[in-house]
């Protein structure tokens, strides 16, 4: 198996895949977030509670690969309880680094993993599935 | 009868990625060097616009333009130049016939009779003129295995069915459907039938002509050829009673103000200049597919094709899914906790290129109740080792994901 | 810049055939060796699908594909790759606004407004979809020299008039079109512009967002890139508005029995496998044109066009067939008492490629009230001794005649 | 200038060109047949009388070029007077001499003519032109 590829299905990726973080529906949610690729099916549906321009309560559900749903797991692992404007910035700073070619960009190690996704540009999607779907929902919130 | 091997190197795209495993033919083939250096040939020597030119290089083009419209005729078993339109692709052909044949056609509480099967080019354009004319899109189910119901389809034909649009070849499951059988219980009902080819074109026996097949659609990227054409074979009376969808330069006799009079078909339906060089490429495509014994050629695919599913139903968790009675050189797979899109990242990073999404098939991925599979679909330059590689890289990642 | 014989070098096709006259470029032009070597190593080295693959053929060519889209918009002066939409020619892309834009805003006493000197592609579609609507179409007429006449153009806009679709070139007369001022125009009475650029994308500057076109069509076959694609570029506003025509694979969100969901512009207009070499081609043809100084090309054309012209007006019985302010390399002639298509003949006879009959543009041949003319029609590869050589034959031809 | 297009404007059809036979266009005729090339704009019209199974009387009018309008020509001189089947079968023997191979098929001098078109694939359809269209008629007569 190549370098490049254990780089890409490192431990903490296949652990947040296997062992997601607040994996569960929830249908007295304040809001229902659906993050769906047309292209591959992934979906998932990001359950939040907002309270005090804060995200008081986050989980999620639903079908991905295991960059998607370990995306997804991070993501709400790191949104839990964060302030709208805050959560914004990490989003944006995650989606940034992702982008440039700057080879150890600043980052939580828990987002720090997906960088080598940037090898995969096909993958890049799984990526930022859900990461995009929260973006848009804080923008207009 | 050549062995793989030897076909395979008469693909330049092999030559310069040998350790390539490509299993992703049900998109589109590798070009034998024949089509390549063909359309080179072409643009470098002979280039020129059809239809209308008096000098040399137009009437050369046009006349090789012509002679593909020939081969074709032939290789689907049909009798008629005339009967053969060029269109940029499967999808346009089947729109075509949708807006041109079927559209005029329908009216409120008609029905379109297609498949649980079909490809999003064979659903969509039926799905969006039914909205338009009220029509209704009925779909034949299939059986747990795959394969269509006959009886179903039996039941469903009535007096409001004004057309069977039919895939030849799932592009998901493999499923062959019975054609011949299929046209000849329509046509007992009056109802004229289209059937997607485009799985099929490339290896099995077409028989339009036989068969009896109302309208037949494939692309010639999918057939060894170039991209950015696709051929309608119809009968001559249809295309007659159609009217263009585009029109322009080329496909008229007169125009004037307010009136434009419309030559016959196919000019009819070849609006502006046409794909000149992709057609020069699909004639050399068939005359590599003509160079090769297709009975033996099927055999040979088809025994490919048992050998992988064998190799592979013997890896734990490894599953095909569907089991059509009649299959061709073509599966879909599932790994027990493994995405799809996880198995071709793996695969891709071994060189295998395979196929994993809904297969442009959503709705029959929902029938299934599968979000994605994993699809490997066989051509003439596959070989055993190349199922070896892939059973092995298969193996290596279920070991790392467990 | 490179003088004539230099580019001509480029050009397999004069190796071949190194006594062609080649003057029927507005019909297609040549190529240059790197568009075809292009395509060849596309085929031979990076063959894949686009849009659907993880594996690294499917990638890589779904990036190549993309940076055309991106090297299209800045060649035609937008910003945003999201406004190009690949098409299968330019009478498709116009068919296509035709059909998804304007056709859903017509009713019954509509206008849509075009010129006396459109080609067939710009014409019979907006014809037959105010067939469909009870739109009419009404003409701006021409002067004797064969320019437009602003005066009635001004006087025929009016709240009626949903759509002015007008050709930057006149691929018969040569006739350069002030697009600037009638977009400036017609906007100021909320009139969308459509422009023909079929005869104009090659060498003529393109400045879309400035000048605030609505749509914009050419093809890349009469642009040094190859046959079987065309371009729409247009406001994105205006494709988002727009439902697509073809319906298919690869331009949906999500299909159910009863429902789909289109993706955004502009794969929403490019259903089915696209025609991707040409694509690729394409790329290369811009690479080509970006790689000459146009300004001076463009200059160096009009000098060789002018230099024609004062050669034929010598030439007893020659007249030139009107005599356009602004005119691009391209002209119309007849010749006293001998019909287009013998001239042609005769032409080819001496190796001289050139176009004689109705031009696809009908209705200004009847304007015109000429049956035929005979078209020469200049691209970068012309020399002076082309032009020597049309004139010396043509003068053959007379004595021969006379 | 070339052999082969010396052979295909040879003198009999540039002596039709110039001085067509029976070139007038008639009000009363019997019978007009339009023989209509949309690709180039070819148009003539032929004008008939027919009387007891035989063509009493043709001439045409219209505007092509000189391999049109000399076939045109040569086709009103032959048929004049002609009965309608022995008229099917001359056209019959040209339409079909010009798709053979063969070097010198017998022919009146007339007709043979016009065998040189078969070196320019493109012309043969202003050869052909009025010829098929008489065909046509005669056919449904
Ligand atoms: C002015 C004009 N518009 C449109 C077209 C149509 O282009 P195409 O045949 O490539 O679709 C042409 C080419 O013939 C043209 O000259
Ligand atoms: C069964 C089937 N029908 C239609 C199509 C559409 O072909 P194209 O994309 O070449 O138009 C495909 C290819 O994806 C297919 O597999």
């Amino acid at each position: 198996m190549s370098e490049k590829l254990k780089q890409l299905y490192q431990e903490l990726i296949l652990q947040h895949h296997r062992h997601p973080v607040h994996f569960e529906k929830r249908e007295d949610a304040g809001a229902v977030i659906e993050a769906y690729n047309p292209i591959c099916g992934d979906r998932f549906q990001l359950y939040l509670d907002m309270a005090d321009e804060k995200i008081a309560r986050i989980s999620f559900y639903g079908y991905g690969c295991a960059i998607s749903k370990a995306a997804t797991s991070v993501l709400v692992s790191q949104m839990d309880g964060q302030g709208v404007i805050q959560a914004a910035q990490t989003i944006e700073r995650f989606l940034h680094a992702l982008q440039s070619t700057e080879e150890n960009p600043i980052l939580e190690n828990e987002l720090a993993a997906f960088l080598p996704a940037r090898q995969f540009p096909e993958r890049m999607q799984c990526v930022t599935l859900s990461w995009e779907a929260l973006k848009t929902f804080l923008a207009g919130y | 009868m050549l062995a793989p091997e030897q076909i395979r190197r008469e693909f330049p795209l092999f030559q310069h990625h040998p350790e390539l495993v490509y299993l992703d033919n049900a998109a589109t083939t590798q070009k034998p060097s024949n089509v390549i250096e063909g359309i080179r040939g072409f643009y470098e020597k002979d280039y020129g616009t059809v239809h209308r030119g008096l000098y040399d290089l137009a009437g050369s083009a046009s006349a090789r333009y012509e002679a593909v419209r020939q081969k074709v005729v032939t290789y689907v078993g049909m009798k008629d130049a005339r009967q053969v339109v060029f269109t940029s692709g499967a999808t346009a052909a089947i729109n075509l016939v949708a807006h041109s044949y079927l559209m005029p056609r329908l009216k409120k509480g008609d029905e379109i009779l297609i498949s649980a099967l079909e490809h999003h080019a064979n659903w969509i354009p039926w799905q969006q003129i039914g909205h338009k004319t009220g029509a209704q899109l009925r779909i034949i189910p299939l059986d747990k295995a795959g394969n269509l119901s006959f009886s179903a389809f039996r039941q469903m034909l009535n007096a409001q069915t004004k057309l069977l649009a039919i895939t030849h070849i799932s592009n998901v499951l493999g499923t062959i459907n019975p054609v011949p059988d299929m046209v000849e219980l329509a046509h007992q009902h009056g109802v004229p039938v289209l059937v997607d080819g485009a799985q099929s074109a490339a290896h099995y026996p077409i028989h339009l002509d036989d068969w009896g097949v109302d309208f037949f659609v494939f692309s010639a990227h999918k057939l060894y050829g170039p991209t950015g054409l696709g051929v309608l074979c119809a009968k001559f009376q249809h295309l007659q009673e159609m009217q263009p969808l585009f029109t322009g330069g080329a496909m008229v006799r007169a125009v004037s103000l307010e009136q434009t009079t419309f030559a016959a078909p196919p000019q009819r339906f070849e609006a502006g200049t046409p794909p000149i060089a992709a057609v020069i490429g699909l004639g050399h495509a068939l005359d590599f597919l003509n160079g090769i014994d297709k009975a033996m050629a099927l055999a040979q695919l088809n025994d490919l094709n048992q050998y992988a599913l064998e190799l592979l139903s013997k890896i734990n968790g490894w599953q095909r899914v569907g089991q059509p009675h009649q299959s061709s050189a073509l599966f879909s797979f599932v790994l027990d906790g493994i995405h799809p899109h996880d198995i071709a990242t793996f695969l891709a990073a071994a060189n295998i290129a395979v196929r994993a999404g809904h297969h442009c098939a959503q709705p029959l991925m929902r029938e299934l109740d599968l979000p994605a599979t994993t699809r490997v679909s066989l051509a003439l330059y596959n070989t055993r080792q190349d199922m070896d590689r892939l059973a092995e890289a298969l193996k290596e990642l279920i070991k790392f994901w467990s």
